[in-house]
């Protein structure tokens, strides 16, 4: 099943799927001798919940990385919104408008929740230093249209209650939803998740969903993301990519996945750590 | 216990993002400055000038520098006393050649000019981290000061290489030179801290400032995020050493008046303030100004009690004032990790929640 | 109160009110609404302005006269506007309690025949797509947060702000239209209908005319001087008749500003950066607070402590008179003000109360410690009784005579007379209209000459000259031994313990009384955590034997100051037990507003009072309960029975 | 051409033996580093500490004579003879010991587990106490200090090869690579030395060991004052025993910057690599550009070096895990 | 922040509010501490010590009592200027802060303030030309003088010419140390030797290649401008390479019994210039040991009378002491200001037989302070250091700088002074 298909479709629940957005193509990353990817191909469509699964060390946190440029792969070919992209650099792939969150927390601890997602912002703030430093004016003016959006999303994720607190102090559940905000508040074309739910409880987990959910819907926003909860995946994605051991043994629908015997065998299939 | 915050509520982003969002503490710090700007230069004389006042406002304008770099940005420095030589020399340099040159003008010059040279210095971070950038900075600190002391022009190839700042005025009035008045000085130092403590505020509330802390906090989600870590490190110690140098100049030719590289830039300069900010605070203005005050300040205080007052010899008090300071910074250390700045937060969360404990 | 019915003629509804406000009061600040981290604010003209649009917006979508608008959802100021819109179309709001499950929802609108729902965001909207089979009578519904609800069928919902949108884009026609309608809306007309969750049976549709809120709002705004000034926080539910006549009636009348706080959770917070000039919470508000507050102060350092401990003593016996205004020592005034300066002024500042002019509680008694503690601090906290059908004021407690065990003086304007039977009778014009749709209770309540019977028993206290209520008339039965039975009256008592959540206490025709305990889960887990007691449930908690011995103590000291008074001392409580689960309104075991269902929980417990009476040291029981998500489940427990000493009064006068 | 020079040889060796001292001192702070991740600032100041005490025990000075005298006026400067060298060391090193536990008590207990740049400002502050007190005890004055170790330039090299190479340094040189050789077998072959590793690597790993923190890091911090002692003899025998000697500590961070703060070969290597190369170029391109280049060439070596070197000549790899 | 100022405040208003009465205010401004200490304890107690003398024995200085404002500096011209300025307000007669760096601060300073500065032999050399630095005096001699000095004697060593001959000049890497260079560059000219300079910086401790350096060049002559740990350092690598020591000449700086000791026996021969005479074998020490030793009144641990730099500070307070006298006597008051203690120096006159009556017979040479010259004679004489009776012998009789060469040098580099901060030549 690698073949990538050009046609829009219609989900079951009557939202339009665009053509492509992005497709990476015959990627193979090494890692000194270790081959981390091997081969992939898959693409994301414009508006659709994409999400990539595996067993632990399937490659798939990798596979993000590449999309967001931490990693170059050795060979193939990424291609955003209908061009071929160059080798770029992480910050210059999100001002691209590629957004994403860690499966490892990766806040900025010292900063309240506010200000993190304000920093999410920051590829659509552009008033100079000197600006800055003189504040009154473009500044303030600039910081306060960010702020309301921003209070937007503080409102979207019902995080009203810590929008002053120091991220650091917040229990794990909220951290990931702040992440999330975070990504959310650079309003992306694309939008990356990995393992948004890790570790969270069935409550915390159903709140995320409706929250991815509600992204894809609200802003149109293209997600991908990497999930372990097999549940989970079959509610939300659209799409479902198969990774194991760095290669990719599955796509489709969450249902033609499921019932693909690869598929089983690699979960039912000793995991490999 | 003395806030009163009730009925206090924000109807507009302005006034939500305001530095002193509550009443009581803007008001404070309005009367505090009054005092400090419009007071005390009616008795401020000789020695409180040139041994408490300057030395305090020029340190706090180089804490402000570093903690830019250091506190923000987390980018730990050791070149601070080199800067401060570049500022000094540069300002030097203007001063000689350009005698009509205006103090404001001769002094924003040396930021200028310790900014480029910083930003030089600044390329390393890119690759370096940590202690080991700290210590690369060294090499900014060591090669400054050889330079400043081997390049005869730097200090228009005076016999010994000792610099001295001649008579310059700002606006008419004298600020540097054995004849200017304590007031002018004072006002003048003044002045600079509070324009530039006020522009510093505003570079870390906004979104420079927020770069510069998500590089600090976690570089790699600053990056996803588009931060550019080049930019962001380069502007920051462009920044950091601007504030450095206007410190530098004003340090030589409005406080001490001459300066020889080897002594007043040496490598303790560097420490000095690193001390400052950290003492005070990381990442916190009111920090870096307290720790300037602590490092600044209390060595003096101590030296006036334990030989003016108790007339101890001046050795064992020297050498007492040094453990008390050592201990000192232990002590708080261990009371507060994060600085007298923290201390005095938390201080206020609790008068703020007042009698409650949280 | 001469003023008060010329005050009722010339502005004889809400929507002229609202008018005049804009004219007099224009510029002032009608409401505040905390959104996105900032307070947005309408002033009355704007509020005004916003009012019309909306009305004509509904006019246009086809409202009628005399239809049933259900308003679902929390405090908000497009709700508060929804109100008086149907009110200026002669349409008839029907706010409902947002957190009421299906089955009560669809009794209510179904009763009412609702047409049209204003629902506040997807949660709410879902309940009524839900129930949409069962209500032909819905035509539309309306919401406000059109979060999530893009997939949904549009045919049936509206977005608010379309709706006023096309109020404003309105043709002439529409505008003449409207204005014909709300020219032709009096006095006389239905100004709301509120929904009292009885203790038995299902709800009743209060009719309330815009006459009755209006006398209610005049004379009650002058009782207490309300201003313009003044500010108050909508947080209590919208359906409930208290928060009709704060935030609409009184706000309308004295023209003050309504904030509604940014979200349910945030409140606490919200009413400190509001600081509202006045307050009304039910009591258990004030006592959680309380609760909150000596935890709290557990954990300060030793000196705060002592401070504490030391001033709110002094206080309890100064802070009182000088709100009564009665002279006190000049040292202790000194020593006041100090404790003000040190205590009192940061406390009421961080609770958000320091700005509190007048402050009410009602609903139930109050507990006489939380009571003082709160006007110690110098807050003038007083109570009311009241209830739905007399748009709330029955009786107030005036400025300087504020007591913890009395209600207070008739509001002016009212009429009081007490039967024989004990029970309390009141006549105003602020008594309501109807029983809508419910003749037959209608006529049991309000007699022709205009009595209303509150189902109270109570009496006037000889001394303070107020009004003392002792329990639901038909609570007060007979024990075996033909002397008077007041459960309500030892419930209360016990309730002033902040580690007693609920209490139900039998005895009707029996010898003698006993009762459920239900533990307050964080007063007594904070006890607990002290008394480092592990636990792992609230079952578990409530089956420790420390805790019994606390409750026992409690119920010692209850029925000690019970057999003071002559009247009620055969109501001691001889055995009791803690209750293995909280009573819920899932389970009908109490109602939304948190009265006990004694009857029921008789029934549902039958085993558990058998035992109580069989002098049996425990008995084991399985019960159901309902969850959140309203799956139901058993939960089976053996409950230890505790006797109790209960006092010879004889004894105790000695 | 450098290598026909006769002085080049020379001017190698020279650096090779200084850098063997820079080594010493860059020992001190590797191995608490290593052991509980704190850059150790006052690791010159112990050098110095020890050199004075180690002094006023051989000279048989009185502690704080100089404050009693201030004080109490007692002018009561000694208390005899002094005593022989070997005892001094001994007591010397006691003295060390005693102040690791005393440290560990005091400052790095109430602070475990602070971020680095805290502990680093503690170790500032105890640095401060230490020359204080140290200044305070045994006064100022510069000593010399005579553990009976040769002296002058070695007369076989010289008839040899023509080369003037310091006794003492050669010495020097011995006694410290003795002593790099004595912590290499204990942190390999001791229980403790284990510890000591493992404890780098995570602090639980340590325990598990069923070693307390607290001890290692007194361990670690005692071995250190031995380093300390070692290198403050050195140093003070060569230049006299007094305040300067704290500044030896300036020498070695470029030292680690090139060794990485956490390797024993890095220290040694990065040590020698700058004597070599600050002399060298010193020698032979200081005076060209007017000398005096000594200070800031080891930094800008270390510095170029760390550009493709991040971490350090031994120092772990810094993998950025996302 | 402000709770220290205050409590600084406070602390500042009790110690300057004692009244300067009718003493006569010396400020030591010394340093006891940091690396340079052992240097600046003999001196500062060999000045103590003097004026304790004076105190004992005449009770002060025509009838007034004398008052020393000690102030450490730590060698650090922050914490000079502080002592300058905190004690400056109580009378301060005259101010030598024995640093090179804290004079350059003080130079404005002290004539806007009009207070004499004493820089005995260091600090600015050009400050000898009193016409342009009417506040600035460091008689008896200059390091211009010393450089010439040393060069005269080199040429007598080599029998009257040192053509082709081959000097170096380590030198303390700082102003301090490289005030000579110029001077030697124009002697190198006029006597046509090379001359090289080898730099050492701060402290000094590591000097490998330095002496390596000076292997290679096989300088005829090396001298030495060093300050600290920097000395001994210098005189041990010396000896450790064998250079002959009679060929190793210090300025008077490099020239304390704590700099040779460390290198032992083979230090000996090992040469200084020197401003003044040392032992203890003079008239003054023996009422010394009576007045100040004996009665336990002697400054610091007592432990340097009679070593080099002990005698420096000695000769110091000696000198101030006089133009004390001078300026009483000129001003016919025995309470003299600050402004009048300048007179008393501009005009100090001290020949052999005053140096006799003062007990210090052939201590030091003539000296005679004139408003144009305030460098004194600029004479000095050279000492050899020998191990094994731990003493210093003169070796030279009073060698005399070449004015010829030093003179255009000073009004060159004072004119360019002058220039910068526009005043005007006095005296004439």
């Amino acid at each position: 099943m690698n073949d990538i298909d050009e046609r829009s479709f219609t989900t079951p629940d009557g939202r339009t799927i665009g053509s492509e957005i992005l497709s990476v193509k015959n990627i193979t990353l090494k890692f000194g001798g270790v081959t981390a990817l091997e081969d992939i191909s898959f693409d994301i469509k414009e508006g659709e919940i994409r999400a990539i699964i595996g067993p632990n060390g399937a490659g798939k946190s990798s596979m993000l990385n590449v999309i967001n440029g931490f990693y170059h792969p050795q060979q193939g070919e990424v291609w955003f919104r209908k061009k071929l992209r160059p080798p770029l650099k992480p910050y210059q792939i999100a001002y691209q408008g590629v957004a994403r969150t860690f499966q490892n927390i990766a806040l900025f601890k010292g900063m309240s929740t506010l200000d993190n997602i304000m920093t999410g912002r920051f590829t659509h703030m552009t008033s100079g230093i000197a600006a800055q430093a003189i504040w009154k004016g473009f500044a303030e003016r600039e910081e306060i249209e960010n702020r309301e959006k921003v209070e937007q999303i503080i409102d979207f994720l019902e995080i009203q209650k810590i929008r002053r607190t120091e991220v650091g102090r917040l229990p794990y559940g909220l951290q990931k939803r702040v992440e999330l905000g975070r990504a959310l508040a650079a309003e992306p074309k694309l939008l990356l998740l990995d393992e948004p739910m890790a570790g969270m409880n069935v409550e915390e987990k159903e709140d995320m969903s409706r929250f991815v959910l509600d992204v894809n819907e609200e802003f149109g926003t293209t997600v991908a993301l990497i999930e372990h909860d097999m549940g989970v995946v079959m509610d939300i994605a659209d799409r479902v990519v198969v990774m194991d051991y760095g290669k990719k043994i599955g796509d489709g629908t969450p249902a033609e996945v499921r019932s693909s015997q690869i598929v089983i065998d690699a979960y039912l299939g000793v995991s490999h750590e | 216990m003395i806030y009163r915050e009730a009925g206090q509520f924000k109807v507009s982003y302005q006034e939500d993002q305001e530095t002193f969002p509550i009443r009581f503490d803007k008001v404070a710090f309005w009367l505090s400055i009054f005092i400090v700007a419009a007071v005390i230069p009616f008795f401020v004389n000789d020695y409180w000038e040139k041994s408490v006042f300057l030395p305090f406002f020029i340190y706090s304008i180089a804490a402000i520098g570093l903690n830019i770099l250091t506190g923000y940005c987390g980018q730990v420095s050791l070149g601070t006393g080199g800067f401060m030589a570049v500022g000094a020399y540069t300002s030097y340099k203007l001063m000689t050649s350009f005698p009509g040159l205006d103090m404001f003008i001769v002094i924003v010059g040396s930021g200028l000019m310790t900014a480029a040279v910083g930003m030089l210095f600044g390329i390393p971070s890119l690759r370096i981290k940590g202690f080991y950038l700290a210590v690369a900075t060294l090499a900014a600190q060591f090669f400054l000061v050889w330079l400043f002391n081997k390049w005869e022009w730097t200090y228009n190839y005076s016999a010994t290489g000792q610099i001295t700042a001649p008579q310059r005025d700002f606006l008419g009035i004298v600020v540097t030179g054995a004849y200017s008045k304590p007031w002018a000085t004072y006002l003048f130092c003044f002045a600079f801290l509070f324009v530039f403590a006020w522009l510093a505020r505003n570079l870390v509330r906004g979104h420079i400032g927020r770069s510069w802390m998500a590089i600090r906090d976690m570089d790699i989600a600053a990056e996803i995020i588009g931060v550019n870590p080049l930019k962001a490190k380069l502007s920051a110690f462009a920044i950091s050493s601007f504030y450095i140098g206007i410190a530098g100049g004003l340090y030589f030719s409005v406080w001490l008046g001459a300066a020889e590289p080897t002594e007043a830039f040496s490598i303790d300069k560097s420490f000095d303030v690193l001390f400052m900010i950290i003492i005070g605070g990381l990442g916190s203005m009111i920090g870096s100004i307290i720790g300037a005050a602590f490092i600044v300040l209390l060595p003096v205080f101590f030296k006036t009690t334990l030989v003016g007052i108790l007339g101890w010899p001046t050795d064992i008090a020297e050498f007492s004032q040094i453990i008390l300071i050592g201990s000192l910074i232990i002590f708080f250390l261990i009371k507060e990790p994060h600085g007298i700045a923290a201390l005095w937060r938390t201080l206020k969360e609790k008068l703020r929640l007042w009698p409650f404990p949280y | 109160m001469v003023s008060v019915p010329s005050a009722g003629r010339d502005y004889e509804t809400i929507p002229k009110l609202l008018i005049r406000n804009s004219e007099r009061y224009g510029l002032n600040v009608a409401y505040r609404y905390k959104q996105f981290g900032i307070w947005h604010s309408w002033n009355w003209s704007e509020t005004a302005i916003q009012i019309k649009s909306l009305a004509v917006g509904m006019v246009s979508l086809g409202v009628e006269p005399g239809d049933h608008i259900a308003i679902i959802g929390s405090n908000r100021p497009e709700l508060y506007w929804t109100i008086v819109a149907a009110q200026t179309i002669g349409a008839v709001p029907v706010p409902v309690y947002q957190d009421s499950v299906a089955e009560e929802m669809v009794y209510i609108l179904d009763h009412c025949a609702a047409k049209y729902v204003f629902a506040e965001d997807q949660e709410q909207v879902d309940k009524i797509i839900e129930l949409k089979g069962k209500l032909k009578t819905i035509k539309k519904t309306v919401f406000l947060d059109p979060r999530g609800l893009r997939k949904y069928d549009k045919s049936f919902l509206i977005d608010f702000n379309t709706l006023i949108a096309s109020g404003q884009i309105a043709d002439q026609e529409l505008i003449s239209s409207f204005e014909k309608r709300s020219a032709k809306v009096t006095g006389d007309d239905t100004c709301v209908m509120l929904y009292t969750s009885g203790t038995t049976g299902n709800p009743k549709g209060v009719v309330l005319s815009h006459k009755n809120i209006i006398a209610a709002s005049a004379s009650s705004s002058q009782f207490d001087s309300l201003r313009p000034a003044d500010s108050a926080l909508a947080y209590l539910p919208m359906a409930w008749v208290g928060d009709f006549i704060f935030s609409i009636g009184q706000a309308y009348w004295s023209g003050f500003c309504v904030a509604c706080p940014e979200s349910a959770e945030t409140m606490q917070t919200d009413l400190r950066e509001i600081g509202p000039s006045y307050f009304f919470a039910p009591p258990r508000y004030f006592e959680g607070l309380l609760t909150s507050v000596m935890i709290r102060m557990e954990d300060a350092s030793k000196l705060k402590k002592k401070l504490f401990q030391y001033f709110m003593h002094f206080a309890k016996v100064v802070g009182p008179k000088l709100l009564d205004q009665k002279r006190v020592s000049p040292l202790d005034k000194a020593l006041y003000y100090l404790g003000d300066k040190l205590l009192f002024a940061p406390l009421k500042d961080t609770l958000g109360l320091r700005n509190v002019r007048v402050g009410y509680t009602a609903g139930e008694a109050i507990g006489p410690e939380i009571f003082d503690f709160y006007r110690s601090l110098g807050i003038n906290l007083k109570q009311l009784y009241g209830q739905t059908e007399a748009s709330v004021f029955i009786t107030q407690q005036p400025d300087g005579e504020v007591r913890s065990d009395t209600v207070g003086v008739p509001t002016p304007g009212v009429e009081l007379k007490i039967a024989d039977s004990g029970e309390v009778f009141y006549k105003s014009d602020a008594s309501f209209v109807e029983y809508y749709k419910n003749p037959k209770s209608t006529k049991e309540t309000k007699n022709k000459q205009g009595w209303v019977a509150t189902g109270d028993a109570g009496f006037i206290d000889p001394e303070s000259k107020h009004l003392r209520i002792i329990d639901r008339v038909k609570d007060v039965g007979k024990m075996a031994d033909g002397s008077f039975f007041a459960p309500k009256y030892v419930e209360n008592k016990l309730k002033f313990y902040p580690t007693i959540l609920e209490a139900v206490v039998f005895g009707d025709s029996r010898e003698n009384c006993t009762v459920f305990i239900n533990i307050d889960l964080t007063a007594v887990g904070n006890w607990a955590e002290r008394n480092n007691i592990a636990y792992a449930s609230y079952q578990e908690l409530a089956g420790n034997e420390q805790v019994y011995k606390m409750i026992e103590a409690h119920i010692k000291e209850v029925n000690r100051s019970v057999s003071q008074d002559s009247m009620l001392s055969s109501c001691q409580i001889h055995r009791f037990l803690v209750l293995h689960k909280e009573l819920d309104a899932d389970d009908g075991e109490i109602t939304r507003t948190r009265k006990v269902r004694r009857g029921f929980i008789e029934k549902k417990y039958s085993d558990l009072v058998n035992a109580l009476y069989d002098g049996s040291k425990e008995v084991s029981t399985r019960t159901e309960v309902t969850y959140e998500d309203g799956r139901k489940g058993q939960i089976s427990a053996t409950i230890s029975i505790w006797d109790v000493e209960v006092f010879d009064k004889s004894v105790e006068a000695a | 051409m450098f290598l026909l020079d006769p002085f080049f040889w020379e001017v190698v060796i020279s650096g090779l033996l200084a850098g063997v001292m820079y080594a010493l001192v860059a020992l001190g702070f590797v191995l608490i580093f290593k052991a509980s991740g704190i850059f150790n600032f006052a690791q010159g100041v112990l050098a110095l500490f020890a050199a004075l005490t180690l002094v006023g025990f051989q000279t048989g000075q009185v502690p704080f004579a100089h404050l009693l005298e201030a004080v109490l006026g007692i002018h009561y400067s000694h208390w005899g003879e002094g005593m022989s060298t070997v005892i001094a060391l001994i007591l010397s090193l006691c003295v060390m010991i005693g102040l690791a536990w005393l440290v560990v008590k005091v400052v790095l207990k109430p602070l475990v587990n602070q971020e680095g740049i805290i502990l680093f400002m503690a170790t500032i502050g105890l640095a401060f106490v230490l020359e204080g007190v140290g200044d305070l005890m045994w006064g100022a004055n510069v000593k010399r200090l005579d553990v009976g170790l040769p002296e002058g330039p070695s007369d076989l090299l010289l008839d040899y090869t023509g080369m003037f190479i310091e006794k003492l340094e050669i010495s020097a040189a011995v006694v410290a690579i003795i002593l790099v050789i004595l912590l290499m077998l204990f942190s390999q072959y001791t229980k403790m030395g284990r510890a000591l590793r493992a404890v780098a690597d995570d602090h639980q790993a340590a325990l598990s060991v069923g070693i307390s923190l607290e001890t290692i890091w007194w361990v670690v911090w005692s071995i250190s004052g031995l380093v300390a002692l070692v290198a403050g003899v050195m140093w003070g025998a060569k230049s006299g025993v007094q305040f300067s000697l704290s500044l030896i500590a300036l020498k070695a961070l470029p030292v680690l910057m090139l060794g990485g703060f956490t390797s024993i070969p890095g220290a040694i290597i990065g040590g020698l690599m700058i004597g070599v190369g600050e002399k060298v170029f010193e020698f032979y391109i200081g005076p060209m550009i007017g000398g005096a280049t000594e200070n800031w060439f080891a930094y800008m070596l270390a510095l170029v070096f760390l550009l493709f070197r991040p971490q350090g000549l031994f120092g772990e790899k810094i993998i950025e895990r996302v | 922040m402000k709770k220290v100022t205050l409590a600084a405040m406070s602390a500042i208003m009790i110690s300057s509010a004692v009244p300067a009465a009718a003493e006569l205010v010396f400020p030591l401004l010394s340093y006891r501490t940091g690396a340079y200490a052992p240097n600046g304890i003999p001196i500062a107690d060999g000045f103590t010590d003097y004026l304790t003398l004076i105190n004992e024995r005449d009770g002060g200085i025509g009838g007034e009592k004398i008052k020393i404002l000690e102030c450490e500096t730590a060698y650090n011209t922050e914490k000079g200027v502080e002592c300058y300025e905190s004690t400056k307000g109580e009378g301060s007669l005259v101010y030598w802060p024995l640093s090179t760096g804290i004079t350059y601060q003080l130079i404005p300073k002290v004539t806007a303030d009009n207070i004499p500065l004493h820089t005995m032999g260091y600090g600015r050399t050009s400050a000898a030309n009193g016409k342009i630095f009417s506040h600035v005096f460091n008689f008896p001699g200059t390091y211009w003088d010393a450089a010439s000095i040393i060069t005269k004697h080199m040429m007598d060593v080599e029998g009257g010419s040192l053509k082709g001959k081959k000097i170096a000049l380590v030198h303390h890497n700082s102003a301090y140390g490289k005030e000579p260079i110029r001077t030697f560059e124009v002697l190198a000219e006029k006597h046509g030797f090379e001359f090289i300079t080898l730099p050492v910086d701060h402290p000094g401790q590591e000097q490998k290649s330095t002496w390596l350096q000076v292997r290679k060049e096989k300088p005829d002559f090396v001298t030495m401008w060093g300050w600290g740990v920097m000395n001994q350092v210098a005189i041990k690598e010396a000896a450790s390479i064998r250079f002959p020591m009679d060929r190793f000449i210090g300025v008077w700086w490099s020239s304390n019994e704590g700099d040779v000791l460390p290198a032992g026996d083979k230090a000996s021969g090992y040469k200084a210039i020197a401003l003044h005479n040392t032992g203890t074998d003079f008239e003054i020490y023996k009422d010394l040991d009576k007045h100040v030793i004996s009665k336990g009144l002697a400054a610091g641990a007592g432990d340097h009378v009679g070593e080099v730099l002990y005698n420096r500070g000695f000769m110091q307070a000696a000198l101030l002491v006089e133009a004390a006298r001078n300026a009483q006597k000129i001003h016919g008051t025995s309470n003299i200001t600050p402004a009048m203690m300048r007179d008393g120096m501009e005009s100090l006159k001290i020949d052999q037989a005053r140096w006799a009556e003062m007990g210090l017979a052939n201590y030091a040479p003539d000296i005679n302070v004139t408003c144009e010259n305030h460098g004194g004679p600029g004479i000095g004489f050279i000492q050899q250091w020998d191990y094994g009776t731990k003493k210093w012998n003169i070796v030279s009789d009073f060698i005399a700088a070449d004015r010829s060469v030093v003179d255009p040098l000073i009004v060159a580099d004072s004119a360019a002074y002058a220039a910068e901060n526009n005043i005007s030549e006095r005296c004439n």
